[in-house]
């Protein structure tokens, strides 16, 4: 069993947000929560870059480290999860994490964050895999139907890849050999000081 | 791969797919020539910043270039190039510093990209609006088309002109000509034309001819989308016996046209308004008046029926759910409106299973592009089928449809053809989806402006695999007497042509020439607005146009080289990936209103700061014809000091006043702004009448 | 020594007990996620797609009885293709098309929120009229009557050119045709669409 | 007041030094030589830059750190207590002799309320720092309410108290000779230590409770509002953990002091009353 990861090709994003759209789409999230984002720098500069961004389902999360009530947890699969009935919105994730992941939607009482939410990697939670619930709280569980998670699935250029660590990097380190030498190369700027 | 005035990125996402394939995979370098840094840009080899509207000159240049270096394919102009002297004359005159001049990329990029063009054969060329909404739009586009000829790039895998269409559908409907001056299939208005389709649609000449006020409107071109309302302000001379009464808005947007604020003052003097759509779109807002109707059809996954993709594949979309609430399908709209006005028995004669009738009426009649051998079944089946197909050919490789090209592109001739994936492409057999350049336009010409005459079928030896006739050969007609290959129901002409490994439209020459336009090459000619009033005298733009689409067009009478002086910046529109035309379903969707929110104005952050703008202040754009805006400045160096750039998705607010008011009662878009389009100046193509929204000036000031 | 820390506690949270908090997710998921992985590497690499595209039978477990259809998106003129999981008559969820020829599976923003054109709340479900200024709500049957009417009473005042029809491209390939054809039997050539902008 | 703040403002540093030193240090050895490209580079930093400031702090000291303290407060210091009474046991004055009117009604209405306030807040407090035990949800979201409330109600009696109690509050000179007698509570013999109304370790105790509440109430706002970037948040979260154990700890204290350490000491804050011989002895400099 290997563990679950994105990584986002940054040559191939060209910031379509299809990623972030299937994701709000497919797991019905209130407008205002991303679970994923696209970041783009040097926004209309040559060198301008994008990045599809969501919960790294790192493999020491920090998140997991502060969590005070340990909602927080990890498949044996390296995906990190939530469980939404345990936690109780401190917002302790949101500034342990380096990628601005945990969402916060407003809970009822006064105002309070509510549970917080966060990319599942399309793995639903804790609850009965299928059950209305667990649809209602976490969205779609494609994991447990033996698909890709959506937003790497439905990515435009297929810059996001997911699953296995091992498996992306394969697909990975094929591309950039594909890529091969001069301007298409992964860094060829910083190995030949030109751009 | 060249890109001009095509944002792929944002406009065509998924074709980034491939494209960037291409990139990485064969190492395609990607040219993008923008006014405009654009995300597609992000990811080019070489970026050019063009001006606006002075691609012609860019391209010719490029030819010159070419044509100085050696570069061009001389076999293949010698063998399938008609009017090719005449053209390379007046390219010499586009010479990298002169392009220079026009266009502002400096003679050194020009040279280098016609470098790039040479070394990298064939090369894609693609264009979308940017390359076609200017008064000289129709010149551009074959500026473009004649640099691929001269590259030899025609009829080949990996080359040829791609244009990125806008609509789902757009392919689709222009084959079926919803257009004011041809009848579906491309046929023209002509009396030859309406005969034929009215063999087609089963019913007299005479009963269709009694319709029309005179037989000379059934001639006539009609109004155009782009300047329909001339017609009912009558503020320019129209050429037509009443004035436009009633309008009915059949799914479309309506912020999509220029100077809309006249086209708000047109909805409000009409008759009768009718707008069928699923969402209110913002003319529905715009006019205040009470003769209007909303009739909510249903989105076209509520409804079934065929669509043509940008690159002629037919794929059937399926209905996915029934019409929600109280909505209908189009074609039952259709069907109860036919009845009631009292022609449906003629109109839906041959038509009993709705869509899949239609579509072999379609088929019938629409033989000019091939479009018989594209049966309800045939689409279905590919539908079904579609892991079956290669991604890289979209040829099936076994199982039901083997051998078909992916939705079968036209021209696909017979019920049994593959379809054409590359039109003109003499490497294949007729049948199995080659083509020669159509025969169209005569086989002997004298040209106006050498005297010299050329044969314009194509040169001896250049042929398909497998046809009789090894060389060039004129279209098939009398096959049946008294019919050609397009008027020929029975399609004996066509079968036989393809038993003979021939093309039925024959075997001919691409011209550089085309002898009806006003330019018969392309030639470069400054925006009616231009901001380089010292180029007006040497380019100067066409005559005025009196009975153009029946309405009077000003040319040469709108060019004022003083306009620059009170409108110093050039105006530009383009689309952004969140939204979708005129926006009434994106702008209706809450994760994409969530993700733009707001109408924009890009500007450079120098201009703004010269301009003493802020990032993020509101500002009015105002345009020449007095249409103004208020948006919100975005700071951004995509663009460069003279241009701003307004994306024209968003309607709801007309100059600076919200019509949320006017909308039905929760159902006003999740996000509005003002309409880009108000803005967008006067200009209209000399042959299309396509309006000129990327080149207009305006001035800016803050709000 | 933050490192150690984060690492001890991150032990800590991932304790066999939440792993297995439900039984059944864990065994399901774990006996998937071999099928997983061969999807999701079809979904990274383009060329593997259609070799490894997640198998039907797979989905039937979230919504059962469900079935498949396969539609084109309707946004531009890419011609992505949409798998629509449909249930009862409704539309319940946009399924992945990975062995769609064109589109591979991709979809911008806006494609991927295909369902919503059927499920906006701003959608219009009546025919409306603009009586003095308001909108009303009016059945089919008067919206087509009055406007057949009125369109019958211009033609006979002004004649048929006094009418102009700007179709779609967003219609079907069939839908375009019947109006052009509309546009032939009423007796006009005031007929024209978007590509002409 | 300076025992608590200096040692807790030495740990705090000390700890943030340790901490940023070693983030720095497994900068060095995580990343390593990494990807070359400089988009990649400057993506990184966009996530990582502003988390390798005060994330990485927050992230250690959260995730073992402030639990461990607390857990210190909460026993070590009742531990000490305990011996404490065992040992030394508590201090006995006479209730018999004349009883001196020293907390008027409105004063200890308004200790009661901050007293309560305050004790559900250390509760509902220390249940959020120890919250896997108790399993999170419903219980600690309620929590999470009951603290808020009880913050805003303990703001107001603080200020409350601020108002009313100042004036005997400042320090004065003798209150370091009491400081370094620790206020004779270590000796089995009543002495004489020197205080006026209130005593040093009193004063030490009301100033970290407006003073130190203030600061816990802004912090305090800022994790719950979110307003502010993660690096407010951040900081707040770790000045509002430090400052929460000190602020528990001498809340111990208080009840200690109160309840246990000088018997019958409970009786004047509900009666008002406090024997004489206790005052001659804890409050000398308090005129009658």
């Amino acid at each position: 069993m290997g563990r679950m990861k994105f990584l986002c090709d940054i040559e191939r994003c060209i910031d379509c947000s299809g990623c972030v759209v299937a994701c709000k789409e497919g797991h019905h999230i209130p407008v205002g929560v991303n679970r994923r984002r696209v970041i783009t720098i040097n926004q209309g500069k040559p060198g301008e870059k994008s990045i599809s961004v969501s919960c790294m389902h790192c493999a020491d999360a920090p998140c997991i480290a502060v969590c005070p009530t340990d909602a927080i947890y990890q498949r044996d699969d390296g995906i990190v999860l939530v469980s939404k009935d345990t936690c109780i919105g401190c917002g302790y994730c949101f500034m342990a994490c380096p990628f601005g992941a945990p969402q916060f939607p407003s809970g009822q009482v006064f105002g309070a964050r509510g549970a917080m939410d966060k990319c599942t990697f399309c793995a639903g939670g804790p609850e009965e895999t299928f059950s209305v619930k667990e649809q209602k709280l976490y969205g779609q569980n494609r994991i447990a139907e033996g698909k890709v998670p959506l937003c790497a699935a439905m990515c435009a250029t297929k810059a996001l890849l997911a699953g296995d660590a091992d498996e992306v990097a394969d697909v990975y380190r094929e591309r950039v050999f594909k890529r091969g030498s001069g301007t298409n190369a992964w860094g060829w700027d910083k190995a030949y000081k030109k751009k | 791969m060249i890109f001009i005035g095509s944002n792929a990125a944002e406009a065509h996402p998924i074709s980034m797919q491939h494209i960037l394939h291409a990139k990485e995979v064969n190492n395609a370098p990607i040219i993008v020539v923008d006014p405009r840094f654009t995300k597609l840009a992000a990811k080019a080899s070489e970026f050019v910043r063009i001006r606006p509207g002075s691609d012609c000159a860019f391209i010719m240049g490029l030819i010159n270039e070419i044509i100085q270096k050696g570069w061009e394919d001389k076999e293949f102009i010698r063998t399938r190039v008609a009017g090719y002297p005449e053209m390379a004359e007046i390219a010499t005159k586009y010479t990298p510093e002169e392009v220079e001049n026009i266009t502002g990329i400096p003679a050194a990029q020009t040279r280098k990209v016609a470098k790039i063009l040479a070394t990298n054969r064939p090369t894609s060329l693609t264009w979308c609006m940017g390359g076609t909404q200017h008064s000289i739009g129709s010149s551009i586009t074959r500026a473009f088309c004649i640099l691929q000829l001269v590259l030899g790039n025609m009829g080949k895998s990996g080359g040829g002109t791609n244009i990125f269409r806008g609509h789902d559908n757009v392919q689709g409907a222009t084959d079926m000509c919803v257009l004011s001056h041809t009848l579906p299939g491309y046929y023209g208005l002509s009396d030859g034309s309406w005969k034929h389709w009215c063999r087609v649609w089963d019913v007299d000449y005479d009963y269709i001819t009694s319709r029309f006020k005179e037989k000379k409107w059934m001639n006539a071109k009609g109004f155009t989308l782009s300047r329909w309302y001339e017609g009912v302000l009558g503020e320019e001379k129209i050429e037509q016996y009443t004035p436009i009464k009633a309008m009915i808005q059949w799914g479309c947007g309506s912020n999509s046209n220029s100077q809309y604020n006249r086209v708000v003052q047109a909805y409000n003097k009409l008759d009768l308004f009718v707008i069928v759509d699923p969402f209110p779109t913002m003319a529905a807002a715009t006019c205040t008046t009470d003769n209007v109707y909303l009739l909510p059809c249903s989105s076209q996954y509520e409804t079934s029926g065929s669509v043509t993709s940008t690159s002629r594949q037919i794929q059937w979309r399926h209905k996915i759910v029934d019409p929600i609430g109280g909505c209908r399908d189009d074609y039952s709209i259709m069907k109860d409106l036919v009845e009631r006005l009292g022609f449906a028995d003629k109109f839906y004669k041959n038509i009993k299973e709705t869509p899949e009738d239609i579509t072999r009426e379609i088929n019938k009649g629409t033989l000019t592009i091939g479009y018989n051998g594209q049966t309800p079944e045939r689409i279905k089946k590919h539908m079904e089928n579609w892991h079956t197909f290669d991604i890289e050919t979209l040829q099936a490789k076994g199982g039901p449809c083997d051998g078909d090209y992916y939705g079968m592109p036209w021209p696909c001739w017979t019920d049994t053809h593959p379809g054409t994936p590359i039109l003109y492409d003499v490497s294949k057999p007729v049948a199995e989806g080659g083509l020669p350049f159509r025969n169209r336009f005569g086989q002997e010409t004298t040209y106006v402006m050498s005297g010299r005459e050329e044969n314009q079928l194509a040169s001896k030896g250049v042929c398909n695999p497998g046809s009789e006739v090894k060389g060039g050969y004129a279209e098939f007609k009398d096959v049946v007497p008294g019919t050609n290959w397009k008027t020929d129901l029975s399609q004996k002409t066509i079968k036989e042509a393809i038993a003979r490994g021939m093309a039925p439209f024959g075997n001919a020459r691409a011209r550089c020439v085309v002898w009806t336009f006003p330019d018969q090459v392309p030639i470069h000619r400054e925006p009616l607005h231009s901001p380089r009033p010292d180029l007006i005298e040497k380019y100067p733009t066409y005559e005025d146009k009196p009975n153009h689409f029946r309405v009077f067009t000003r040319y040469k009478s709108e060019q004022n080289p003083n306009l620059v002086k009170e409108f110093p910046y050039v105006l530009t529109t383009g689309r952004m990936v969140e939204h979708m035309g005129g926006g009434a379903e994106t702008r209706s969707n809450k994760y994409l209103s969530e993700l733009q929110p707001e109408m924009y104005a890009e500007i450079n952050p120098v201009l703004g700061n010269n301009l003493g703008l802020r990032d993020g202040e509101m500002i009015w754009i105002e345009s020449p014809e007095g249409g103004k805006v208020k948006v919100k400045a975005f700071f951004t160096e995509r663009v460069d000091d003279k241009t701003i750039f307004m994306p024209y998705h968003f309607g709801g607010t007309l100059m600076g006043e919200s019509l949320a008011g006017n909308y039905p009662a929760g159902h006003e878009p999740y996000v509005m702004g003002d309409a880009a389009n108000v803005c967008t100046n006067y200009g209209y193509d000399i042959v299309t009448q396509i309006q000129a929204t990327k080149d207009g000036l305006c001035k800016v000031s803050r709000a | 020594m933050a490192q150690r820390k984060i690492r001890n506690s991150s032990s800590v949270g991932t304790k066999t007990s939440r792993v297995t908090l439900n039984p059944k997710v864990a065994r399901r998921s774990f006996l998937k996620l071999s099928a997983a992985t061969a999807a999701l590497t079809g979904a990274a690499m383009t060329t593997r797609m259609t070799a490894k595209a997640a198998t039907p039978a797979a989905a039937k477990a979230a919504y059962p009885d469900s079935k498949m259809v396969r539609s084109v998106c309707t946004h531009c003129a890419v011609g992505c293709g949409i798998n629509a999981e449909v249930r009862n008559g409704v539309w319940v969820r946009q399924e992945v098309a990975q062995d769609h020829p064109v589109s591979r599976g991709g979809y911008c923003c806006k494609g991927a929120s295909a369902i919503d054109m059927v499920t906006s709340e701003k959608r219009l479900k009546n025919p409306m009229k603009r009586v003095n200024g308001k909108w009303q709500k009016i059945s089919w049957d008067q919206a087509m009557s009055e406007v057949a009417a009125k369109l019958t009473a211009i033609r006979e005042n002004d004649g048929p050119d006094a009418l102009h029809l700007n179709g779609s491209a967003k219609v079907s390939t069939e839908m375009a045709y019947l109006q052009r054809k509309f546009a032939a039997f009423w007796g006009s050539n005031n007929v024209d669409h978007q590509a002409r902008i | 007041m300076k025992k608590l703040i200096l040692p807790g403002c030495i740990l705090f540093w000390a700890m943030a030094g340790l901490a940023i030193a070693q983030s720095q240090g497994q900068l060095l050895t995580s990343f390593g030589p990494g990807p070359s490209t400089a988009a990649f580079h400057e993506i990184n930093g966009l996530f990582t830059g502003d988390w390798q400031q005060y994330g990485q702090l927050f992230t250690s000291l959260q995730a073992n750190i402030f639990s461990q303290i607390f857990l210190l407060v909460v026993t070590v210091v009742p531990l000490i207590f305990f011996l404490h009474y065992i040992i030394i046991g508590p201090m006995k004055f006479s209730h018999e002799g004349r009883q001196i009117y020293y907390f008027n009604l409105l004063s200890r209405c308004i200790h009661w309320c901050a007293a309560i306030s305050f004790a559900l807040l250390v509760i509902t407090g220390l249940l959020t720092i120890f919250g896997s035990l108790v399993g999170g949800g419903v219980l600690l979201r309620s929590g999470r309410t009951v603290h808020l409330i009880s913050a805003v109600t303990f703001s107001g009696s603080a200020l409350f108290m601020l108002f009313i109690w100042a004036k005997d509050m400042i320090i004065a000179p003798y209150d370091f000779l009491w400081m370094l007698k620790i206020g004779g509570y270590l000796s089995k013999e009543n002495k004489t230590v020197p205080a006026g109304r209130f005593n040093a370790g009193q004063k030490s105790w009301f100033w970290l409770a407006t003073l130190g509440g203030t600061v816990m109430a802004v912090t305090g706002y800022f994790l719950y509002s979110f307003q502010g970037n993660t690096d407010t948040l951040r900081l707040s979260a770790i000045i509002h953990n430090f400052l929460g154990a000190a602020m528990v700890t001498v809340f111990i204290i208080h009840l200690y002091m109160s309840l246990f350490a000088i018997k019958g000491a409970i009786r004047s804050m509900i009666s008002g009353y406090k024997p004489e011989a206790e005052l001659k002895i804890l409050h000398p400099r308090f005129k009658i």
